[in-house]
């Protein structure tokens, strides 16, 4: 069954049409990724799922309900988690405070006035983000200002948020990219774990082929604003119009 | 630390011919982080030098470093760029002296157009080459040019960054991970201009995790761990040395 | 001990024993030395550098923790200040009433401006709130003091007159505001040798209120709520895109620190029956950001700092005049004695806001952490020269909280 | 009572603006006290004490004690006066606070001396609330108020002006503004005048032209500036660039009225002044004895004129001591007492008296003009007419001073 | 009609001087990102470089005259300027007339010097630092300016009067076909309102015709960016600083024949700066032209009988509500730019 429902989405920006026309759908506890060429609006259609920007046309259905016109916070709370292109962590923040709050907001929801509890007190959500960084590698490290990371280390950051809040979709854009060969490996390791543990859904935006094929069971080409063909990793690595357009040497 | 084979040999320490660019027993810190401990390197004039490393092990703050920035701040060695002073100097000194990085994050500057971005580039001499010059190598640009620089695609942007250390007339240009987010033609692109700028004698270090993509473009390779140097030596050196690789570039 | 870890619960306890002792503490010289001008230990200082800290306790539970910058928050001192009046005139003397009120009106009111403003960020946050403030205060100064509808009494602040009909007020209640009969004037001097000290009910009715309200802002600090608060500052946006909805829980801290705003409002009218329509100005409101910055925005103790800072300023420096430093130096020769009171003399007295001036100057360039660093700094000079100077490696600064 | 002193001394608190845009003000006011303590102990060449009519203080101190001062910054703001006032009541003993410059400032201090139980003398405070809905039996008020100003003018621009003009009252917005305008148009429509409007001025403006625009337009002949201050400086230093005293209107020359003057106004104002009527509390031109004696000792102190506000402080130093002397105590009960219906001269303005019943203070009230040659930088008004006493004299249940109570005086703990 | 006119005209000069500091404070607050507090101060002391002139030639040598006496009775010293005998008595007069556009060039230096002073003393070091720090250090440095100011030459205000030829006023209405006296116009407010279109066409042109405002407005963004293309961004932010602060400073000289100077001028004119900066939209030059003329022309209407009988106060409360209303409906203020100031 198809988890995610994107029908008919266009958007411009000024007179530039930076998706036209775009229908896809992603299939439940899959992984279904999305590439193309720079500019092709992998991260604008990404932005119209998560409620960042609002597409001009078309619907956007998640487990059959619609999520336009819903606050980011709203779309979280429905289940879709997002990692950005550029990382977005709470520099101010140490590691493990970083790791705190996506636990809390899935616990707690949107808004919780807990303003006389002591976090060391709540047991159980500390548990779950100590062994998050754990499990991203990252527990010696869960002391410091997250701002003074690495920029690999923002990103594994990143992605253990959004994956301690046990999405029922994980939207990935670009997120290994600056990551080390090694950590690269192990998050497509752990994705894939997860994937299979916890019943999640994830579509990833990526460049890095080696990434794309190791994890995609679908992929869609995007390029101008419209998906060029949807098929098979096995396919699309055959097919000579994304050779051209996009694969070039890599392939 | 024992068991490991000593990699540094630093073969051009050695080497007779005049190096271009120098870095001699660099220290830098984040306030009281220490983060370079000590490295030590030659480049000579024309070469592709790769620096390499897992995440946090001091790419970028080297590479920082060398361009003379305000964090990190070198506390001690010596950077001499053709027989000047570079650590004597500061960042915009460094830059009017020949030196033009590519930053990490892209630091495409908010609020100007892609076209500011560029004249921005050139307004302090020596100015390199022409606005035309790069839209033919980054169409992409030359339509996106009364756009905000910002609001561009995270290739584009990444483009744009590299646009901008050319658009520079500079001697040796520091890209850290240049093709972090770049379809893979456009990546066959921009190695083509590497090559093409190195036969007109650009000196030029490469940052970048897609180890195999950078040490096939290098000269000579630096692999870096904590902040020290591990290995110093060509590039099919460490292509050829599966231990090397493993233990440090996981490939 | 109360839920708070062992740091929070010694910080607890040293302020508390300070506030407690602040009569001998404030008082350390002997009344008719030639330094007793210095002497801070009198009824009304003690109160305002409570009162004041109140405020900037709450101030910085709003733009320490989200960096909402606030350039309005006198208008909710004012506000509880009126209130508190209005129950005084209405009531009775009883300061429990009225300072419930102040709470929750200036609750109420920056409800109101808060839910308006938040929905700018930045600085453009900071002009609107300064707006609603400015708006408030030129209402209370004129507008709402005209003859026909007077709610403010305009310039002369709001009082209590004889005719009011304090409904409840006992037959033989104080004519002055009182806790249950203790008069808030009530004060008790101890002279021992040369020193006195002053035991203000007033003061300690403010004292433990301050120290309830610094608790709470302790737990407020170190709860996921506070923390939620820091995430505000660092990242909007990736708070949003986790499933929080960053609005209520900046509302929240607006309200929180609206309502320590009343709260201390009220308790300045408890002390001095009287509510002046200047306490609502910019100017009011520019203060308890200068507090919070100087003392340390973030730090829990420093606003309290601050605010002391300030206020020991504006009450001893202007009291000094050139009678005064006559007499300091009065030891010296004649001439030489003339010299320095010349050079001292544009610093004090009248020109108390020069010096204020430069040590605002001094303090952030040279403790960007504010007063809170510069205590840190001190400390760590201390430990390291009792230990011996090999823990440098310790004594890195952390964000002190 | 409260800070009954005990020692060889005691302390007086003189609480005036230091700093702020009343500053100068303050700053007179501090020299003329501290110049009234040189004489209270004998120091100096004893100014008013040798005009003064009673003769009760013998240039020892009061009560044998001598005399001491404190000073506090009211920054002209009710708050920050009370808390000047309170330390010095707190910490440094004062039996009496004296001075300040502003209506608001003064009624605030006043109810705190009350209730503390001390001797409050006010200062420069010309609103009629501060001997009328805020008086106090602690509180007396040397200064003229409102309503005088008002009885003063109001013959002298009938004499000046004539009966038939039509006036545009420019108004403070704050409470001292109104009651001064409602005095104002009460006694100028008493002789005849037509009030054709009345505009309040935000007291935060410090430009107004636009409210100075319009009245050339609106058929006024004559301008009110029921301004103080700086507000005053600036409105008429903005009415004289649009050139209001050039035009003729009416078939009348246009006039431009202050009703309160102050000598640093006047010089803040400049030539813009020159053939402005306004009225005074007092002025260092006048040549009773009292004054011509004050005048010599300030002068030849300070090397300039004191200011009215400056003589309204010395006078209450003087008035206060001699009442403490008279009543035998510091006891504000006493002193109260002693200076209620209390009548004298010698201290300038001619025989005047402290009115039992609301602690006003009567005596003569000057109306001055901007003077059109001054020959140096102190003769910049021109004392057109010295009226008498009685002509300005009011009911204490004059309906402008209602409500409020006089209550008991309070000798504090 | 002719009262419309007149507010617009009065709104314009009030609107004139709101424009011109906002002008410079736009190009530290907005363009800098400084929060400067002492802006206000430095509008105050541009107006003080006014009083210094007209003192300087006022000084005089004093001649005792026996036939007038002094306020004590002593004979009065008689003062005579040195310009009047330097130059003959007219000359001098003439000289002592114009002293306030005379000023002009004599505040020039004197405020670029003040900028670069306060720049590279100062300000430096808070390019980097959080908002809260600025605002606290020219908070204290506007405190400092002030009371050195008060020590000097005292709280009570000095007029400045414009020279004689400029004074008085002129009948606009009978030139326009109105009644006379029905627009009514003093000619220093119109030279004042001259004097602001040259002061922002000229910085205009100046940003806008070079590439300096690019830079500096890039160099905010993004310092270190910048000073890695070769550009030495600290000398470009002196001088924007001493541009704003001689924009600051001449907007002070000119303003003190329309009030008198006094020693906390700034600080009557600072906040209401910062709100005219922000409605106009941080980091736009012509926001805050358009803010400060917009504001200046509303709050003239605001004060007029009508305004202030139909809604009481609204005079008080004007520039705020506007202010409100303007922030509410645009968030990034009139023509505000994306992203200045909005953490
Ligand atoms: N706010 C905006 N205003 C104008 N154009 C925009 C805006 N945001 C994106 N664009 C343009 O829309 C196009 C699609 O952008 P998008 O970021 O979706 O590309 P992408 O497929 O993610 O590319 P990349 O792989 O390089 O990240 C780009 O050409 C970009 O310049
Ligand atoms: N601003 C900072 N303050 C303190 N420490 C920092 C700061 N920036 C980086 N570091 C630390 O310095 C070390 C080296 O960081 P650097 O960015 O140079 O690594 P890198 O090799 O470029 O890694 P990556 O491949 O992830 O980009 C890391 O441990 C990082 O945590
Ligand atoms: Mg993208
Ligand atoms: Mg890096």
């Amino acid at each position: 069954m198809a988890i995610l429902k994107v029908k008919d989405v266009s958007k411009r920006f000024g007179g530039l049409k930076a998706l036209t026309d775009v229908n896809l759908s992603v299939e439940e506890n899959s992984v279904h990724a999305i590439i193309g060429p720079n500019g092709a609006g992998k991260s604008t259609l990404l932005n119209c799922l998560v409620g960042k920007l609002i597409p001009d046309t078309g619907s956007v259905l998640f487990d059959n309900q619609s999520v336009l016109g819903r606050e980011p916070y709203q779309i979280n709370q429905m289940g879709i988690s997002r990692v950005f292109q550029t990382p977005e962590i709470f520099g101010e923040l140490t590691v493990m405070e970083n790791m705190l709050i996506p636990i809390f907001a899935m616990r707690d929801g949107a808004f919780r006035m807990h303003a006389y509890e002591t976090i060391a007190n709540e047991k159980e959500v500390v548990e779950q983000a100590e062994a998050m960084l754990e499990e991203m590698n990252m527990a010696d490290k869960r002391h410091m200002h997250s701002a003074s990371l690495s920029r690999g280390d923002k990103r594994r950051l990143e992605i253990g948020m959004c994956l301690s809040q046990k999405p029922r979709l994980l939207l990935l854009d670009e997120p290994t990219a600056g990551m080390a060969r090694a950590d690269t490996n192990n998050t497509i390791d752990l994705l894939k774990q997860i994937k299979d543990e916890r019943d999640i859904t994830i579509a990833i935006i990526e460049h890095d082929m080696h990434v794309v094929f190791s994890l995609a069971e679908r992929i869609t080409v995007l390029a101008q604003g419209t998906p060029l063909v949807e098929d098979t990793p096995e396919n699309i690595r055959g097919n000579p119009k994304v050779r051209e357009a996009y694969l070039g040497e890599a392939a | 630390m024992n068991e490991k084979p000593d990699f540094s040999r630093n073969a051009n320490m050695a080497s007779t011919a005049p190096s271009f660019l120098s870095v001699w027993d660099m220290h830098s810190y984040y306030g009281e982080s220490y983060i370079v401990q000590g490295v030590s390197f030659n480049v000579h004039e024309g070469e592709i030098l790769a620096l390499l490393g897992r995440n946090g092990a001091g790419k970028t703050s080297t590479l920082r470093s060398i361009a003379r920035v305000n964090e990190p701040e070198v506390r001690h060695g010596e950077i001499w760029l053709d027989h000047k002073p570079l650590h004597n100097m500061t960042s915009y000194e460094a830059a009017a002296a020949g030196l033009g990085l590519v930053p990490e994050d892209r630091r495409i500057i908010p609020g100007l157009t892609v076209e500011e971005n560029l004249q921005l580039a050139q307004i302090a001499p020596p100015i390199g080459w022409s606005l035309e010059r790069i839209y033919e190598l980054f169409p992409r640009l030359g339509e996106r040019r009364k756009q905000e620089g910002v609001t561009l695609s995270g290739g584009e942007q990444q483009m744009l960054s590299i646009a901008r250390a050319l658009a520079r007339d500079i001697k040796v240009l520091l890209l850290d991970e240049p093709y972090e987010g770049l379809a893979p033609v456009i990546v066959d692109e921009i190695e083509k201009t590497l090559i093409h700028i190195k036969q007109q004698g650009m000196t030029t270090i490469i940052v970048e995790q897609n180890a195999v993509r950078a040490l096939q473009l290098a000269d000579r390779a630096i692999i870096l761990d904590t902040g020290c140097i591990v290995f110093d030596g060509t590039a099919d050196e460490v292509l050829e040395n599966t231990q090397l690789r493993e233990e440090y570039l996981a490939i | 001990m109360l839920g708070l870890n062992k740091k929070d619960t010694s910080l607890l306890i040293i302020v508390a024993i300070l506030t407690l002792l602040a009569p001998f503490i404030l008082n350390p010289f002997p009344t008719d030395s030639a330094m007793a001008q210095f002497n801070a230990g009198y009824p009304d200082l003690m109160q305002r550098f409570v009162i004041f800290g109140i405020f900037a306790i709450g101030f910085n539970i709003l733009f320490g923790l989200t960096g909402y910058l606030s350039f309005g928050h006198a208008a909710f001192l004012g506000v509880g200040s009126y209130s508190a009046v209005w129950m005084f005139k209405l009531l009775s003397y009883n300061v429990i009433p009225a300072i419930a009120l102040s709470v929750v009106v200036a609750g109420l009111f920056s409800v109101l401006i808060g839910y308006v403003s938040l929905r700018r960020s930045g600085i453009y946050f900071s002009i609107l709130t300064l707006a609603f403030a400015q708006m408030s205060f030129a209402l209370a100064y004129s507008v709402l003091s005209n003859p026909k509808f007077n709610l403010t009494n305009g310039e002369t602040g709001l009082q209590v007159y004889a005719d009011d009909p304090q409904i409840l007020q006992g037959a033989n209640a104080p004519d002055l505001p009182h806790l249950f009969g203790l008069p808030m004037r009530a004060t008790y001097t101890m002279d021992v040798g040369a020193w006195s000290f002053d035991f203000n009910a007033g003061y300690y009715l403010c004292a433990v209120i301050m120290m309830v309200v610094f608790y709470l802002a302790i737990r407020i600090f170190r709860s996921p709520f506070g923390m939620m608060l820091r995430a505000v500052k660092s990242n909007q946006q990736r708070m949003n895109y986790t499933g929080l909805n960053s609005k209520p829980y900046t509302l929240a801290a607006f309200v929180i620190s609206g309502m320590y705003a009343g709260l201390a409002g009220g308790l300045m009218a408890a002390m001095d029956p009287l509510a002046g329509a200047e306490r609502m100005q910019w100017t009011a409101s520019g203060e308890v950001v200068l507090m919070t910055i100087l003392g340390g925005t973030g730090t829990l103790i420093g606003p309290v700092l601050g605010a002391g800072f300030i206020k020991y300023f504006e009450n001893i420096f202007s009291k000094i005049n050139d009678n005064v430093l006559h007499s300091w130096f009065a030891f010296l020769p004649d001439g030489l004695e003339d010299a320095v009171v010349f050079i001292i003399h544009p610093f004090i007295g009248k020109g108390w806001h020069l010096t204020l001036g430069i040590l605002f100057m001094l303090v952030v360039i040279y403790l960007p952490g504010g007063l809170v660093e510069g205590g840190q700094r001190l400390l760590n000079w201390i430990r390291r020269k009792s230990v011996g100077g090999d823990d440098t490696r310790e004594g890195k600064t952390e964000p002190a909280e | 009572y409260t800070n009954e002193p005990t020692g060889g001394t005691v302390t007086l608190g003189f609480n005036v603006p230091q700093t702020g845009p009343y500053a100068e003000e303050g700053n007179d006011e501090l020299l003329a006290q501290q110049l009234a303590v040189e004489h209270l102990n004998g120091e100096g060449d004893g100014g008013c004490l040798n005009t003064f009519t009673s003769k009760a203080l013998k240039g020892n101190g009061i009560l044998g004690k001598k005399v001491e001062f404190v000073t506090g910054d009211t920054q002209t703001k009710s708050d920050a006066a009370r808390a000047s006032a309170k330390s010095m009541i707190e910490k440094d003993g004062a039996i009496m606070i004296n001075g300040g410059s502003s209506s608001g400032v003064a009624v605030a201090v006043q109810g705190l001396c009350q209730e503390a139980g001390v001797i409050f003398m006010a200062g420069l405070t010309h609103a009629n609330d501060t001997t009328g809905k805020d008086k106090k039996a602690n509180g007396f008020r040397h200064f003229f108020n409102a309503y005088m100003s008002g009885a003063a003018l109001a013959p002298v621009l009938a004499k000046e002006m004539g009966t038939d003009r039509r006036a545009y009252h420019l108004t403070a917005d704050y409470n001292w503004g109104w009651t001064q305008e409602e005095s104002i148009v009460a006694s100028t429509e008493a002789m005849g005048w037509e009030t054709v409007n009345t505009v309040k001025t935000p007291l935060a403006s410090t430009d107004f032209s636009s409210y100075i625009a319009p009245i050339l337009n609106s058929g006024a002949d004559v301008l009110v500036l029921n301004h103080y201050g700086g507000n005053m400086v600036n409105s008429l230093t903005n009415a004289i660039q649009f050139g209001l005293l050039d035009k003729v209107v009416n078939g009348k020359d246009f006039k431009i009225v202050v009703p309160l003057y102050s000598e640093l106004m006047a010089a803040g104002a400049g030539e813009n002044i020159k053939g402005v009527l306004g009225s005074m509390n007092w002025n260092w031109q006048l040549q009773d004895e009292g004054t011509k004696a004050f005048v010599k000792s300030f002068g030849e102190k300070y090397g300039k004129p004191p200011s009215n506000s400056a003589q309204t402080c010395y006078a209450q130093v003087l008035l206060y001591a001699d009442a403490c002397e008279r009543a035998g105590t510091f006891n504000p009960c006493g002193v109260v007492e002693a200076l209620e219906g209390f009548e004298f001269d010698g201290l300038g303005n001619g025989p005047t008296l402290y009115r039992a019943d609301d602690h006003q203070c009567f005596k003569d009230v000057l109306v001055v003009r901007g003077n059109m040659n001054p020959t140096n930088a102190y003769d910049t008004l021109e004392i057109v007419e010295i009226t008498p006493r009685a002509q300005v004299e009011y009911a204490p249940d004059h309906p402008m001073f209602a409500g409020g109570e006089l209550g008991k005086c309070n000798p504090g703990a | 009609m002719d009262a419309i006119l007149l507010q617009i005209l009065n709104g314009l000069d009030k609107g004139s001087a709101y424009a011109l500091i906002a002008l410079g404070l736009t190009l530290i607050f907005g363009t800098l990102g400084v929060v400067n507090f002492a802006h206000g101060a430095l509008f105050m002391i541009g107006a003080f470089c006014a009083v210094t002139l007209q003192k300087i030639f006022n000084l005089s040598y004093e001649v005792i005259d026996e036939t007038q006496t002094d306020f004590l009775g002593n004979p009065l010293k008689v003062k005579t300027p040195y310009v009047e005998s330097w130059f003959g008595p007219e000359l001098g007069a003439t000289i002592i007339d114009w002293s306030v556009p005379l000023a002009i060039l004599f505040a020039i230096p004197i405020m670029l010097m003040v900028g670069y002073v306060m720049e590279r003393g100062l300000i430096k070091h808070f390019y980097k630092r959080p908002h809260a720090d600025q605002i606290l250090v020219t908070f204290g440095l506007a405190i400092v300016l002030q009371e050195i100011i008060k020590y000097f030459f005292g709280a009570n205000p000095i007029q400045t009067p414009p020279p004689a030829a400029l004074s008085g006023s002129v009948d606009l209405g009978v030139a326009l076909g109105f009644d006379p006296n029905a627009i009514i116009y003093p000619i220093w407010r119109l030279v004042y309102f001259l004097f602001a279109v040259v002061i922002i066409g000229g910085v205009f042109s100046f940003l806008q015709f070079t590439t300096f405002g690019m830079v500096v407005r890039a160099g905010m963004a993004d310092r270190e960016t910048v000073g890695l293309l070769g550009i030495n961004i600290d000398r470009r932010f002196t001088i924007m600083f001493g541009i704003a602060a001689a924009v600051a400073g001449l907007a002070g000289v000119m303003y003190g024949p329309l009030n008198p100077p006094n020693y906390h001028m700034g600080m009557d004119f600072l906040v209401l700066s910062f709100v005219v900066v922000v409605v106009g939209g941080m980091g736009s030059l012509p926001g805050a032209v358009l803010a400060g003329f917009l504001l200046g022309i509303l709050e003239s209407f605001a004060s007029t009988t009508w305004a202030t009988t139909t809604i009481p106060g609204i005079n008080q409360i004007i520039i705020y509500l506007v202010a409100i209303i303007v922030l509410l409906t645009r968030p990034r203020g009139l023509m505000g730019r994306k992203g200045v100031m909005e953490e």
